[in-house]
């Protein structure tokens, strides 16, 4: 039993394929046709990682509410629960049982489908997310290509919450959503290169494998790295560029209409994105599963949450940009830097 | 029906809309509403609308008799209450000749000082909030908690102080008091630092609020702005230094300044001024002679009828109380100006032009109270 | 050019620094209270709740009648009615003593007109009711009994404490 | 410019007659289309400042007293303007062209004791909702009005 446990651990694509190999082995001698087993190993891979997005999602807020706390000499949520870590399962059981308030004259289609538009394209994303070794849903080997087309729809979902609920400071946040993700799009896209062109491929697990024994391209790529986690912050709408949803201005920006349910889903996917940006850069940057002894998934996520703490570290100290400021700072300063960092490493590359 | 905006009623073009901020909205601190003309987020033209929380606080001083309407001053702006119950009291000590003795004037410049710091750190943690740093109310509410308990043991109320009586004061400060002021006054100028550090030299902040708001000073004076405001556009005019009032003549302290006119040049004005304060708490803890705190007064106060005008530098600028006595127990009228009055009617001039996320940090750096303004 | 990396530099300096007042503030003690469990420690002026304490030695209220405090009250939030002895003439003892504490701004100057300092502002600030009618209290019915330094403070008539 | 040679070209101005009152306060009761006149010449020699401008209802004369009080930060002296109108329909210029703070302060004024300015770039009530009428004039009369329990 041991062994299987420390097979599973270290090397889970091992025990995984041979128990997939006796299913189908199992399956086909009932002659029964073997693209339905393929649709069911789909289907419970799909639901292992909704099951696990939304246990993350939670533990997640709780998480960012401790680090605030700790940062502001307060204790933090610590009554519901050992260490308050129930506070956020309360929470959703509080918004799920809220009434639903749909306002006058919304467009009803937009203001409906903005939450689903703006969770799906986080929840597409975790196909390429390399957990572990062998833990990855579908190694396309466009992973990268793919995470920065589909984490560019959700905007669709912002800018139709701002449009459906028929509301003046939802539609500014809508808008001042849609001028920040287009151009955080771009720096993030840059910062990524240099990284696809050390490892010669987009294939996630190339990435992660590429580097191995500490050849990590944090240290190689500072500067991408850096660009990549400032442009990240913006994609997630989080302070210091949290203007979408800015309370101090438009009240609460994009869901200002929204409760109960709709407005359960936006937070959730405002977290998951989160979770998604940190696990791209843990990946990309701090070698992913890479790691000495610890099981390949305890190291992910110990880089993960650690790139989480420094985005909640920004976010707790840093006030909020200005509109015309973000516009400045993505296109005057993260660009240019960008590209100059693309250009020396790409000549570093050529001559080494 | 509420009130409408003078551009309201014009013909807008296609690109310009109307924008209800308030009156309930996370930044306009209070019950004010600002109606904005936009044209995308450039602001064309602002309206602001007060009188949602007006209580009628001059016609309900005509029917109390002189000491009871004291409290009714900390209700007007309850983050400088001590100033405000300064200016009245002074009034009415005025009126009936009444010479407050030297340990009182003391002890009111104290709990001024410390009212002052504790509405600037209210303010500082506000303006934070408005401009996005979540952080800095918890430092600022630090320090200040530290205050309020200072004057709770001093006064009995945390904000609502009623502390001053006319002719003094009705008991004398607690034993601990001075100790925990100057352990408050020894660690206070390295936090006032370690906040600067935080918000007011940030590079977001100054990007957020440099060449924001300007005001220049002309205007300013013609729109009767005063305090901390006004100074942040050059004059170096505060009631404690031009028209010195109870003991601040012989207290030595500077006046901050600054030359830049703008949102962030008041910032800077507001963190100095607290640097001066705790300088000042220093003085008057050590000055304070010993004696009697309250003047001997009848217990029915009957002044001779006449009126008479005192000024105060609350936090917020000049709050003057106007007091007209006809020789009864009840005063025949009273007046109160208040400072954020005058500071909000300047808003039009300095933030036409802006955009949305100024005009919020252009109504912090007033610094206004809503209730002071309604009356 | 060099504008531009000066410019560049500054910002990482200062942001750097907001950084680290954030980090340092880490590793401090968290200040808050925790409400139920924990309760503030009130000082002895603290106005709460105005009371009618039953004095240990005569084992009634202090309280004459003498409607001082009520004409002290801005409010008006306080109404007496004196009592009446056997023979029909007025008593000086109090037999209501209404107080409107949904009324009452907690100002003290009804404490400080009482001659025969009979009331006091006590340490209770838990006075949230279910019914608007709760709020009016009579407090010479309630024969309150005051604890601790308050007590001591009282039965000196608010005297013994006071220089600083 | 010291308060000797402004009371003697204030007492010039016909009807008005200057003085200084008690406290050092330089007292002016002047005829309401005097008004601007005088405060443009007190601008001028130094108050810069316009604390408030507010009346004062004496039902008994049939008066309503208009008070301007200007304050110099130069000569750090106090100055009160008075001019007394009819109280049947009292009506003064408006002096918000000279000192802009008197826009705020005169619709306080007019919507509080009914004083009607001339003049007044946007008059309009300031705090108070329709239909209450000059509140603070002493014969105001409100259904809602309670008042105080008498003792």
């Amino acid at each position: 039993m041991l062994h299987l446990l420390e097979a599973l651990l270290y090397n889970p694509g091992v025990p995984l394929a041979g128990l997939a190999a006796k299913a189908r082995a199992l399956w086909a001698a009932r002659g029964l046709p073997s693209p339905v087993l393929d649709l069911v190993f789909q289907l419970a891979i799909a639901a292992t990682v909704s099951g696990f997005i939304t246990v993350n999602a939670l533990f997640i807020i709780w998480f960012d509410r401790k680090i605030s706390a700790l940062m502001q000499l307060r204790k933090g949520p610590n009554r519901v629960g050992p260490f308050g870590l129930l506070q956020t399962l309360a929470d959703t059981l509080k918004l799920l049982s809220k009434e639903d308030i749909n306002p006058l004259r919304i467009d009803p289609l937009a203001f409906w489908l903005a939450p689903l538009l703006v969770f799906i394209p986080s929840f597409a994303v975790f196909l390429v997310i390399p957990f572990g070794n062998g833990l990855i849903a579908g190694d396309l080997n466009i992973g990268i290509l793919y995470i920065l087309a589909i984490s560019g729809l959700s905007v669709i979902g912002i800018l139709s919450a701002g449009w459906g609920s028929n509301n003046k400071y939802s539609l500014i946040g809508g808008l001042r959503s849609a001028a920040q993700m287009v151009s955080y799009e771009v720096p993030m896209m840059l910062a990524i290169l240099p990284v696809v062109m050390l490892t010669g491929s987009m294939r996630m697990g190339a990435i992660v494998d590429a580097q191995a024994g500490y050849g990590w391209f944090a240290f190689m790529q500072p500067v991408a790295f850096v660009i990549f986690l400032i442009a990240g912050n913006a994609e997630v709408n989080r302070a210091p560029f949290d203007l979408p949803e800015a309370e101090s201005e438009l009240v609460a920006g994009f869901n200002t209409e929204y409760s109960a349910m709709k407005f359960s889903i936006f937070f959730l996917a405002e977290y998951t994105n989160l979770f998604l940006t940190s696990a791209i850069a843990a990946s990309l940057f701090l070698g992913g599963w890479e790691g000495p002894l610890l099981p390949p998934v305890v190291w992910f996520f110990l880089k993960t949450y650690f790139v989480i703490t420094l985005l909640c570290w920004a976010r707790w100290t840093f006030p909020r940009i200005r509109v015309d400021q973000l516009m400045q700072f993505s296109w005057k300063y993260l660009l240019p830097i960008a590209l100059l960092n693309l250009l020396v490493s790409a000549a570093a590359m050529k001559l080494l | 029906m509420p009130v409408q905006a003078p551009f309201e009623l014009e013909k807008l073009s296609n690109k310009e809309y109307i924008l209800n901020m308030g009156p309930q909205h996370p930044s306009t601190h209070g019950v004010l509403r600002v109606v904005l003309k936009l044209e995308g987020e450039l602001v064309k033209d602002v309206f602001p609308d007060v009188g949602y929380i007006h209580s009628g606080v001059e016609k309900l001083c005509e029917n109390r008799t002189y000491p009871a309407i004291v409290p009714y001053l900390d209700r007007l702006d309850y983050l400088g209450a001590v100033n405000l119950e300064w200016a009245y009291v002074l009034a009415v000590e005025k009126l009936c000749g009444i010479q407050v003795p030297e340990r009182a004037e003391y002890i009111r410049v104290i709990l001024a000082e410390l009212n002052r710091i504790m509405s600037h750190l209210l303010w500082y943690s506000a303006f934070g909030m408005d401009v996005g740093a979540l952080t800095p109310i918890f430092y600022a509410f630090r320090e200040r908690e530290e205050i309020i308990a200072l004057m709770e043991a001093a006064t009995g109320g945390r904000l609502t102080h009623n502390a001053l009586r006319i002719g003094g004061f009705r008991s004398d400060l607690p034993k601990d008091f001075l100790p925990g002021l100057g352990r408050f006054l020894s660690s206070f100028e390295r936090k006032v630092d370690e906040y600067e550090a935080l918000l007011i030299d940030n590079v977001i902040l100054k990007a957020r609020t440099k060449g924001v708001g300007a005001l220049d000073p002309e205007l300013a004076v013609s729109y009767g702005v005063t305090g901390p405001s006004l100074r942040g556009s050059g004059p170096a005019w505060d009631l404690r230094r031009t028209a010195p009032y109870s003991v601040y003549g012989k207290l030595d302290f500077r006046v901050p300044t600054s030359e830049g006119r703008d949102t962030w040049s008041r910032l800077k004005v507001r963190m100095d001024e607290m640097r001066e304060s705790a300088k000042i708490l220093r003085q008057a803890a050590g000055a304070l002679p010993s004696g009697e705190v309250s003047a001997k007064t009848p217990r029915v106060l009957k002044p001779a009828p006449g009126e008479a005008y005192s000024r105060v530098e609350s936090p917020r600028g000049e709050f003057g109380a106007w007091v007209v006595s006809d020789g009864s127990e009840r005063p025949y009228r009273v007046k109160f100006r208040s400072p954020s009055f005058s500071n909000l009617s300047v808003l039009r001039e300095i933030a036409v032009g802006c955009n949305i996320a100024d005009i919020i940090a252009i109504m912090g750096s007033l610094d206004l109270v809503i209730p002071e303004i309604d009356r | 050019m060099m504008g531009y990396i000066s410019e560049i530099y500054y910002g990482i300096k200062s942001l750097s620094a907001g950084l680290g007042v954030t980090l340092k503030h880490c590793f401090r003690k968290p200040i808050t209270l925790q409400y139920p469990e924990e309760k503030p420690a009130l000082p002895l002026r603290a106005r709460g709740r105005l009371v009618m304490p039953v004095d240990p030695a005569t084992g009634a209220n202090r309280c004459t009648a003498c409607l001082l405090c009520a004409k002290a009250c801005p409010n008006g939030s306080i109404k007496i009615t004196k009592a009446l002895g056997d023979d029909g003439k007025p008593k000086p003892r109090a037999a209501k003593y209404l107080y409107r504490s949904g009324n009452c701004m907690y100002c003290n100057l009804c404490v400080e007109a009482c001659p025969f300092a009979a009331i006091l502002m006590s340490e209770e600030y838990e006075t949230a009711t279910r019914d608007r009618e709760s709020l009016n209290i009579d407090l010479a019915a309630e024969n309150h009994q005051l604890k601790g330094s308050k007590l001591s403070w009282w039965l000196a008539k608010f005297k013994g404490e006071e220089p600083a | 410019m010291n308060t000797s040679d402004i009371l003697d070209d204030i007492n010039k101005v016909p009807g008005a007659s200057g003085a200084v009152g008690p406290d050092s306060v330089l007292d002016v009761l002047a005829p309401a289309k005097e008004v601007p006149g005088i405060l443009t010449a007190l601008k001028k020699s130094g108050f810069g400042h316009l604390s408030f401008v507010t009346a004062k209802d004496l039902p008994s004369e049939n008066l309503i007293e208009l008070v301007y009080r200007l304050f110099s930060y130069v000569s750090r002296i106090d100055a009160s303007v008075r001019t007394r109108l009819d109280r049947g329909n009292p009506s003064a210029p408006s002096v918000s062209g000279i000192f802009r703070t008197a826009e705020w302060h005169e619709r306080e004024t007019a919507e509080m004791f009914g004083v009607e300015f001339s003049g007044h770039p946007c008059p309009g009530k300031l705090l108070l909702p329709d239909g209450v009428e000059a509140p603070l004039r002493k014969d105001f009369k409100h259904e809602k009005m309670t008042p105080l329990p008498v003792v």
